[in-house]
């Protein structure tokens, strides 16, 4: 991926010089004509798919993401301001079968931001978090979603 | 505002040196660094506060705030921050050397005999 | 992995860290170079990059900052001043007074017209001292432990 | 050379950092700060006779005209003071060479002095009150670096006092800044001389003015603001002590002689009246810690305090005569305070105590130590022809020709308790039964520290025999002092 | 119309800092007050990013970032130091 | 209506929501009963306000000034960035510290597994 | 520079030779090289007795501070010429005798000359100088070398006792001759005691005429060991003998005499001048005397015999300023009390120079001095015994010697007293005959007691360190020729008349000799039965009484408890002012840094509000300002709230942070003031600060939880109000003043065409103000150098190279 992203990137400033156009509008365009060679060409790079595709699944893990954070907040909210406290928090574990450090951490970090969950600490070999829940009382749909929303797309996108 | 700010300053100046004159050392760099917030609000004061916008060009407008106190301050901050460093590393060894924080303990000898 | 035990898994902070890194520094270099024209300058750019490099020691340790970036922060510090005082010294070669700064607009490739000013060498001076001293502060405390 | 002024500050400043490149080779830390000084030194007499051809010397930084930049002044008090602290750092590094050991060479003593000395130049040389201020810091963390180099716990604990005491005159010194600009307008000392006649209101004047001698009396330890000063001094290492006894106090005591001079003595006697008490009450209470010790540091400690009372009652008086007197003496006591600090730190180094009762038949193993203390000591006292003398007398005659007598007297009077405190030092010192057994290495290293020691009491000396050669120059240092006019004019040229 | 917004908005915002400042002295532990010193961070943000829009200037934007930056580092360093005691490590792998 | 009154009726709803968001993660702070719940407030709520107040800034100088300022998305791209590995630094510092669940908490499961030596 | 001067300045040219000549030439007595230096000097000087007994004065000038008033003016008239003369006349015998008193192989003559050429030096310029601060510098000279001769065996407690003791007292007043000598100079304008002389009425006319005369007289008292201040005179006798014999006897305590002969010109027409030195030397003359006898070394009775001595002589200096008020003018009755001083100044210097030298001999060939163990002597030492006996009987007042001569001029000249009807001498001033009487009864006892019990009575020489024996005839000579003066300046007194007593007075009265008047001295044995002969037979009848019942009486002596002796008082001012400087300084210089910022913020705040008082600027008037938004207010708020909420923190933490809300809060005031650069700059270091403290004090205890007093916090709470107070009104009464506009306009204009920026602060930084900058960086580098030593190189843990300094290869 980071293959084709330099490329990329090479063709736009080619792009520039090119045209003698040293602007952010002249990189757009340079950036843009060197993506539609680079998937005319996406066979040329074997063993790897076109990279745009995984950026498209990212945008989609990050369009899933401003969802639940919406969605989540609204929910605190409603925990929050209600009149009487009627959360059940507490600390739960949840298993994740991502293989690489920076992948949790993105897990992590997904987690955390959207409302309801934290994770408090990941286990020395990466395989768990710790993560605190404000309502609990249910903790096995919160790892599904956990895993629905974020893991398998995470997974999805770098594979 | 100014006359807002200069109660503020005075507030900062009384809570600084009651600080000061207490008997831990912490207390003490404490106080010294609300001193220098106060003297840097005096400087900004006196320069006249409000008088215009940002001292940054901008086409269209003509009034600036006073630029001089600002860059005065901006000095005074750089130099009391070096200053503070250091006298908190000092406070620190002393510390170590001495076992106390406790300014009281550290009563001078100026001996005679 | 072979960790004492205090030592908890920092993945988190660590890739966030590299991350927000690049950020700041650039950030910083924005602010150095702005500085005649906007707010910031070598003092504030200084204490940003040096920001950075505080970021990276909380995450990672000073070894490891030592072997990435080996620099001798006092070095570094002496440097800095060295430049500035070189700078503000040049002008009493053609009889001018002390720190009289010079500058030009020059057309050049790639980045066009551009002011090129001799307060920018000074300011690098000051950029070069902040960072300096910040790092001998914060690294000789955090050594003497 | 339009940028002669400028040189005392950096040149020191460029070897200083130059030094920083390279801590650890002591051999090049001696051989560069010593050098640096000498050329500085010379550049500063340069500066002597340049301005005493050409009159008042000025640098416009940066080529803005005054007052939006800022001004280096050099006129002759400036140049004499800058050439006399260039001096006797380069005397206090001679020792300091000798006097050190390696551990201390290699943590950037040198560099630290020179900064030091960089800061004191600066103080002397800049026409804008607040560059001032930053070249106070500059010393002051100069100072605060040299006061605790070493770390022992002593040392730590008074250097605590010493920081905080300046921290909060630095706090202060901003705030008195701020209120002047904000009366005023203006940061140049010579735009401040022109424009104060132009407030409405002068006593508000005067009352920023009070403020200003308290903060600089923080620094020359003036009584009541000297409380920090015998302690934080005490502990500091020989070389570093002569240059705190010889400099620091005396940047105060001129700042006092130029604010005052040129901005705060319009108006009314009030400033003229707070001087004088000031400076009797300091002279007081420096007679008493004189002969209340038998610490031979603590007792020229004291010393300084009766010299700092002795030049401000001069300055005070505002006279020509007065003025003279005070810039002599203020001369001769950086000189000789310099040189009696070495002296005394050499004793304690061949008996390893402060203590008078520890000390005793110094001048039958080491004869030229014990002369040169001699003479230094009379010349602390003021016996003429040593260089103490005329300034004093000068001082005096300014007294009595304002109608003065009790000033005059005490002054006279001080010098009674100077000597009687210098020399308890050479009668239980260097006189009587020999309390140790002062052989073995000591006594080459003793001859090596005694060349420095001995050139420089030489120097004051010949600073007191050539009290008429200096005549001409202390009188073109006192003329911007007695007429204002000359200093602004010089600076703001219309 | 929109200034009062802001202005109104402000207020609510100094006020809601308030609260948070309450925390801060409150505590009880010290991770508490770290977190609530987090929150007046951000939330300087929001009044810098408000009074931007009330002064009609961009001049404080490198403001804004440089709180974001500070709050972040402030927090990473203030969580070491309850964690570990010391803020700086020398060799997390091999000291200690 | 024109469009400029859109902008700043757009503006000011952001600025709205930005403070409510702000006021709940205050509220949070205050109200909740342990260190780890109003991590969650100050993590998320916070944060989430000053995203909104700051892209109200982003639309307002757009429009306004004609800038389109990436100094604002820049601060609102590390807003969110560092916010949740601030909240997770903290809890974490506090459990290491020992800082105790609130004791109506339904588990620690952290707590468990450092008694058991795992963790 | 001329011959004179050189011949003045020889002794200290003369003395940097001394060393290296004992060095090299170890087998000659230093001594010889040294005499050559009077002997010159003598032969010199003499030469102008021709010139001033024609009432001549030669006077030469070298140039040396024009510009300060100060040159060199040698000035030879009969008085310095006398005194000259006895400096080099009796500083060649006491050379002459040095050479056998000390051992060249023992001593270190090559201090010993240095000093006595330094001293000899010193005095011929006292006397010959004109200008007063030249007289000044050479005064302070003789105290200095007479500390150096008194301390010379400065191994000894007692020598650095009266060296100490010497050099207080006559520096002290030489400090007071010194503020003398300025009030002169402020009147006449110049330092030259001719032009005081010339302007004398001027000076009469000063309201500091008192004033500059007491201080005078101060000088001229301490040096010449009158009461209180002779104390010093009997501690100096530790020197070597001849010292005493020269400097405590002969010459340098006279120099006091010499200054007030000197200024009576301009003095002595005011009463106060007659009363206080014909009082103060009067009971000198009888202090000296009474305590003599009591004595018990032989160089302790010559020393307060010389304080007597010297008494007498100053109360004649004072006695003959009468002869001014003096209307007959020919035959002027009071001048004999002036021609008297002269006279019996000389006498005193050959019989009291012999005296020492006797004693010394004594020392010499006894080993002890005192007189309980001496006795029997005549038989052994018959020289030296005739030596002794001649100069006791003329210290005694006896024919036919000189003191016989000058004694009877002293009591007829206070019997003159009787006479003088003005300045209320006629009642009260009878009291001087009387203690004269007194006085000289005393001195007859004392001066029986010098030849008696040492040489007469029973032998005692086993009592004695060493066998005596006569001492060896070098030794015999100098003595000798003084005992032979005081013979036949007995016989023939005349033989001075002219030459040498003449000039000397004539200088002391100018205004007599300027109104043509002529002094006639005429110096002769019988006058017939006159009341001095009277008294002087009163004297012997007396003295012969008491010197035989002496063992009846002495118990007088012991009735003075120490402590109230003035030499008590000395001790006890000396271990007093000591103590209680030391307890001064205990008392307010406690120490606590505490107690001392307490004093500075209240002198600093009670300075600043008292004069805003004095000048009434507590009316305010702000006129326009920006009105405060309501945000401001609550940040406001927030900073006080902060700021005083800190001051009740018992934490550190909780002080830390809050330190951290008040800096962020300033750091948003900078936002509201417009101020990008600073807000920025604040925001950081504020955090850094805010780390730093962290870092620092997780290594330090908790704030002491310890309860505080009460009061403790009280006294800091009005303090600290009264500082914050005080800004505040300070900033007030700023705000209230300011008319003149600021030079920030020229940034403005110029910011962009000359300097090419536009953020006008950071311009200012690095461009207008880039010198502040350049420091200001310099103080961080400092800062952060100083932090990285103070960390890395602590002397205390390492042993190795740790102390500040060592010896070096
Ligand atoms: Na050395
Ligand atoms: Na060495």
């Amino acid at each position: 991926m980071a293959y084709q992203l330099l490329i990329n990137f090479f063709l736009a400033f080619i792009w520039m010089f090119f045209t003698g156009t040293f602007t952010t509008s002249g990189f757009i365009i340079g950036y843009l004509l060197g993506l539609l060679v680079i998937f005319m060409m996406r066979r040329f790079f074997k063993n790897t798919d076109f990279y745009f595709i995984r950026v498209l699944k990212l945008l989609k893990l990050f369009l899933i993401f401003c969802r639940e954070l919406v969605v989540a907040n609204i929910e605190v909210l409603r925990l929050v301001l209600s009149p009487k406290l009627k959360i059940q928090p507490g600390i739960f574990r949840y298993h994740t079968e991502l293989d690489a450090g920076w992948k949790v951490s993105w897990l992590s970090m997904l987690i955390t931001l959207t409302p309801g969950t934290l994770v408090v600490q990941v286990s020395d070999d990466n395989k768990t978090l710790y993560i605190h829940a404000l309502h609990m009382p249910d903790k096995e749909s919160l790892k599904q979603d956990i895993y629905d929303n974020f893991e398998s797309n995470i997974k999805e996108a770098t594979s | 505002m100014e006359i807002f700010v200069s109660i503020i300053i005075g507030v900062l100046t009384m809570s600084a040196v009651y600080m000061i004159l207490s008997k831990s050392l912490l207390r003490i760099i404490i106080g010294t660094g609300l001193l220098s917030h106060a003297a840097h609000l005096l400087v900004l004061t006196m320069g006249g506060l409000k008088t215009g916008a940002a001292p940054v060009l901008v086409d269209g407008v003509t009034e600036y705030t006073d630029p001089l106190p600002q860059a005065l301050v901006l000095t005074a901050i750089v130099i009391s921050f070096g200053v503070t460093a250091f006298f908190l590393v000092l406070a620190y060894r002393a510390y170590q050397e001495l076992n106390t924080d406790n300014i009281e303990e550290m009563k001078g000898t100026e001996s005679n005999d | 992995m072979n960790r004492k035990n205090d030592q908890v898994n920092d993945v988190i902070l660590q890739t966030a860290a590299v991350i927000i890194f690049f950020i700041i520094i650039v950030f910083s270099i924005n602010l150095f170079f702005a500085g005649h024209y906007s707010p910031g300058g070598g003092f504030i750019g200084g204490l940003m990059t040096a920001a950075a490099l505080v970021l990276l020691l909380l995450a990672f340790d000073s070894k490891t900052l030592a072997d990435v970036l080996p620099f001798d922060y006092r070095k570094m510090t002496a440097l800095g001043l060295a430049i500035a005082l070189l700078t503000s010294l040049h002008s009493i070669f053609w009889d001018r007074p002390f720190l009289t700064h010079a500058y030009d607009k020059f057309d050049l490739p790639l980045l066009g017209e551009q002011t090129l000013h001799t307060a920018i060498a000074f300011d690098l001076g000051v950029y070069l001292v902040v960072i300096g001293v910040t790092m001998t502060i914060i690294q000789t405390i955090g050594e003497s432990e | 050379m339009i940028n002669l002024p400028i040189f005392p500050i950096v040149i020191p400043a460029l070897a200083a950092i130059f030094l920083l490149f390279a801590p650890k080779q002591v051999r090049l830390q001696r051989g560069v700060a010593l050098g640096a000084l000498l050329v500085t030194f010379a550049v500063t007499v340069l500066l002597i006779f340049t301005v005493s051809q050409d009159g008042i010397m000025t640098v416009n930084l940066g080529n803005w005209p005054a007052p939006f930049g800022i001004t280096l002044v050099s006129d002759m008090l400036s140049a004499l003071l800058v050439a006399t602290s260039t001096l006797l750092v380069f005397f206090i590094v001679w020792f300091a060479t000798h006097y050190f050991s390696d551990a201390y060479e290699s943590n950037y003593v040198y560099v630290a002095m020179l900064f030091l000395l960089v800061g004191v130049n600066g103080a002397f040389t800049t026409g804008d009150i607040f560059n001032l201020f930053v070249f106070f810091e500059v010393f002051l963390i100069s100072s605060y670096v040299l006061i605790v180099l070493g770390g022992k716990g002593v040392q730590l604990r008074e250097s605590i006092k010493y920081l905080l005491v300046n921290v909060i005159a630095s706090a202060l010194f901003v705030m008195a800044v701020a209120l002047l600009y904000g009366t005023v307008g203006t940061l140049s000392l010579a735009d401040l001389a022109q424009k104060i006649p132009l407030v409405e209101n002068q006593s508000v004047i005067t009352v920023i003015g009070v403020f200003f001698v308290i903060v600089f009396g923080l620094k020359g330890a003036l009584v009541p603001l000297h409380y920090w000063l015998p302690g934080s001094y005490v502990v500091a290492p020989t070389p570093i002590l002569a240059m705190f006894g010889a400099l620091l106090t005396k940047v105060g005591v001129y700042s006092i002689l130029r604010t005052y001079t040129l901005l705060f003595d319009g108006g009314s006697a009030f400033m003229q009246n707070f001087l004088i008490i000031l400076a009797v009450l300091t002279i007081v209470i420096g007679m008493i810690g004189a002969i209340a010790y038998n610490d031979v540091k603590l007792i020229i400690i004291y010393n300084i305090m009766i010299a700092v009372g002795v030049i401000l009652y001069g300055i005070a008086l505002n006279t020509q005569t007065s003025l003279e007197g005070a810039l002599y003496y203020l001369i001769h006591d950086m000189l000789i305070k310099a040189a009696l600090f070495m002296l005394v730190g050499m004793m304690i180094g061949i008996t390893k105590s402060g203590q008078l009762r520890d000390m005793g038949g110094l001048i039958t193993r080491f004869p030229l130590f014990g002369w040169t203390f001699f003479i230094a000591a009379l010349s602390l006292a003021g016996i003429p022809p040593l260089s103490g003398f005329f300034g004093k007398l000068l001082i005096v005659q300014g007294g009595v020709g304002e109608g003065s007598l009790f000033g005059p007297l005490l002054i006279l009077l001080s010098s009674l308790f100077v000597l009687f405190s210098v020399i308890k030092i050479f009668l239980y010192g260097f006189w009587g039964e020999e309390k140790r057994v002062y052989d073995g290495p000591l006594v080459p290293y003793m001859n090596r520290l005694i060349v420095p020691t001995f050139l420089l009491v030489a120097v004051a000396v010949a600073y007191g025999f050539g009290a008429e050669a200096m005549h001409p120059f202390i009188t073109q240092a006192i003329e911007p002092l007695v007429q204002p006019e000359i200093y602004i004019d010089a600076v703001i040229k219309e | 119309m929109l200034n009062i917004i802001i202005y109104v908005a402000l207020a609510i915002l100094v006020l809601a800092m308030l609260g948070m400042l309450y925390r801060v002295v409150k505590g009880p532990t010290t991770a508490d007050r770290v977190i609530a010193l987090d929150s007046i961070g951000i939330g300087l943000i929001s009044v810098v990013s408000l009074l931007s829009i009330l002064l009609d200037t961009t001049m404080f934007f490198e403001v804004i970032l440089l709180l974001g930056i500070l709050a972040f580092i402030g927090t990473v360093a203030f969580s070491k130091f309850l964690e570990k005691g010391e803020i700086i490590q020398h060799d997390r792998n091999n000291d200690l | 209506m024109t469009a400029t009154m859109i902008y700043d009726i757009l503006t000011g709803v952001f600025t709205i929501i930005g403070v409510f968001f702000t006021v709940v993660a205050a509220i949070g702070l205050i109200r909740l009963p342990d260190i780890y719940s109003r991590a969650h407030a100050a993590s998320k709520s916070a944060t989430l306000g000053v995203m909104f107040v700051l892209f109200a800034a982003l639309l307002h100088v757009w429009v306004d000034q004609r800038i389109f300022d990436a100094r604002l998305l820049l601060g609102l791209f590390f807003v969110l960035l560092t916010a949740p590995v601030g909240g997770h630094l903290i809890a974490r510092a506090a459990h290491a510290q020992g800082v105790k669940l609130w004791d109506k908490s339904l588990q620690d499961a952290l707590q468990e597994d450092k008694d058991k030596g795992i963790e | 520079m001329s011959v004179l001067h050189l011949a003045i300045l020889l002794p200290l040219l003369a003395a940097p030779f001394i060393p290296f000549l004992f060095r090299a030439l170890k087998r000659i007595h230093t001594g010889w090289f040294v005499l050559i230096v009077p002997v010159v000097l003598f032969v010199y000087f003499f030469r102008f007795i021709g010139i001033t007994s024609a009432g001549d004065v030669v006077t030469e000038t070298v140039e040396w501070m024009p510009s300060l008033g100060i040159n060199f003016t040698a000035y030879v008239d009969g008085l310095g010429l006398l005194f000259a003369l006895l400096i080099t006349g009796i500083g060649a015998l006491v050379v002459l005798y040095s050479i056998y008193y000390l051992n060249k192989d023992k001593e270190s003559l090559g201090h010993f000359y240095v000093y006595l050429l330094l001293f000899m030096g010193a005095m011929l310029g006292v006397v010959l100088s004109d200008n007063m601060v030249v007289m000044y510098m050479f005064w302070e000279l003789t105290s200095i070398s007479s500390f150096l001769l008194i301390g010379y065996w400065y191994e000894k407690e007692r020598s650095r006792y009266g060296a100490r003791k010497s050099m207080l007292i006559t520096v002290f007043g030489g400090l007071s001759m010194l503020g003398g000598i300025v009030i002169l100079e402020s009147i006449v304008g110049s330092f030259s005691i001719r032009d005081m002389v010339a302007n004398q009425a001027l000076i009469a006319d000063s309201p500091f005429f008192v004033a500059a005369m007491i201080l005078i007289l101060l000088g001229a008292f301490t040096k010449s060991a009158q009461f209180p201040f002779h104390i010093w005179l009997p501690d100096a006798m530790e020197a070597p003998t001849p010292v005493s014999a020269y400097l405590h006897s002969a010459t340098m305590v006279k120099a006091g005499l010499y200054l007030v002969a000197r200024m009576s010109p301009v003095f002595q027409e005011s009463s106060l001048w007659l009363w206080i030195i014909a009082s103060v030397g009067t009971f000198t003359l009888f202090w000296g005397s009474f305590n003599a006898v009591k004595q018990t070394d032989l160089k302790g009775i010559l020393a307060f015999s010389t304080v007597s001595q010297l008494g007498l002589i100053m109360s004649l200096l004072g006695l003959g300023a009468a002869a001014l008020h003096y209307d007959g003018m020919d035959d002027n009755i009071y001048m004999v009390a002036t021609i008297a001083a002269i006279f019996h100044l000389i006498n005193h210097a050959t019989f009291k120079g012999s005296l020492f030298m006797m004693v010394g001999i004594v020392d010499h060939e006894t080993g002890t001095r005192d007189i309980r163990k001496l006795g029997g002597l005549m038989t052994v030492m018959p020289i030296t015994f005739t030596i002794a006996v001649i100069g006791s009987l003329s210290m005694a007042g006896l024919p036919p010697f000189n003191g016989f001569l000058s004694k009877e001029m002293f009591l007829k000249a206070t019997t003159k007293v009787f006479s003088m009807d003005f300045f209320a001498l006629d009642t009260i001033g009878i009291l001087i005959p009387v203690v004269a009487f007194i006085a000289s009864v005393f001195t007859f006892i004392y001066s029986l007691i010098i030849f008696t019990r040492t040489f007469m009575g029973k032998a005692q020489f086993d009592r004695l360190p060493k066998q005596p024996h006569e001492a060896p005839i070098g030794m015999l000579i100098p003595p000798a020729i003084l005992a032979i003066l005081v013979v036949v300046l007995g016989f023939v007194p005349n033989v001075l008349s002219n030459s040498l007593i003449k000039p000397a007075v004539e200088s002391i009265y100018p205004s007599l000799v300027a109104s043509g008047q002529d002094v006639k001295v005429d110096i002769y044995f019988w006058h017939g039965i006159t009341p001095e002969l009277l008294m002087t037979i009163g004297i012997v009848l007396l003295g012969t009484l008491m010197f035989f019942t002496i063992n009846k009486w002495m118990g007088i002596y012991n009735h003075i408890p120490h402590r109230l002796t003035l030499n008590g008082m000395y001790d006890g001012t000396l271990v007093w002012s000591n103590k209680a400087a030391y307890r001064f300084k205990d008392n307010y210089m406690t120490g606590f840094i505490r107690s001392y910022l307490v004093y500075i913020f209240l002198f600093l705040s009670g300075m600043m509000l008292f004069s805003m008082y004095r000048f009434d600027l507590f009316n305010f008037s702000f006129g326009e300002m920006e009105p405060v938004a309501p945000y401001e207010y609550v940040l406001g708020a927030v900073v006080i709230l902060a700021a005083l909420a800190i001051t009740f923190m018992r934490s550190r933490l909780p002080s830390i942070i809050l330190l951290g809300v008040v800096g962020y809060s300033v750091a948003l005031f900078f936002v509201f003031f417009n101020a990008p650069d600073l807000a920025l700059t604040q925001l950081v270091i504020e955090t850094v600060s805010v780390a730093l403290f962290l870092l620092v004090f997780y290594h330090m205890p908790e704030i002491s939880k310890k309860e505080v007093r009460v009061k403790f916090k009280i006294e800091n709470a009005i303090v600290s109000i009264f500082v914050g107070v005080t800004v505040t009104l300070l900033s007030f009464m700023a705000l209230s003043n300011r008319s003149l506009s600021s030079i920030s306009e020229y940034y403005k204009e110029n910011v962009y065409d000359l300097a090419a920026g536009k953020n006008m602060v950071n311009v200012v930084l690095v461009d207008f103000r880039g010198f502040d900058t350049l420091f200001e960086i310099v103080v961080l580098a400092i800062a952060a150098i100083g932090i990285y030593t103070m960390i890395k190189f602590r002397t205390t843990e390492r042993t190795k190279g740790a102390r500040e300094h060592e010896p070096k290869k």
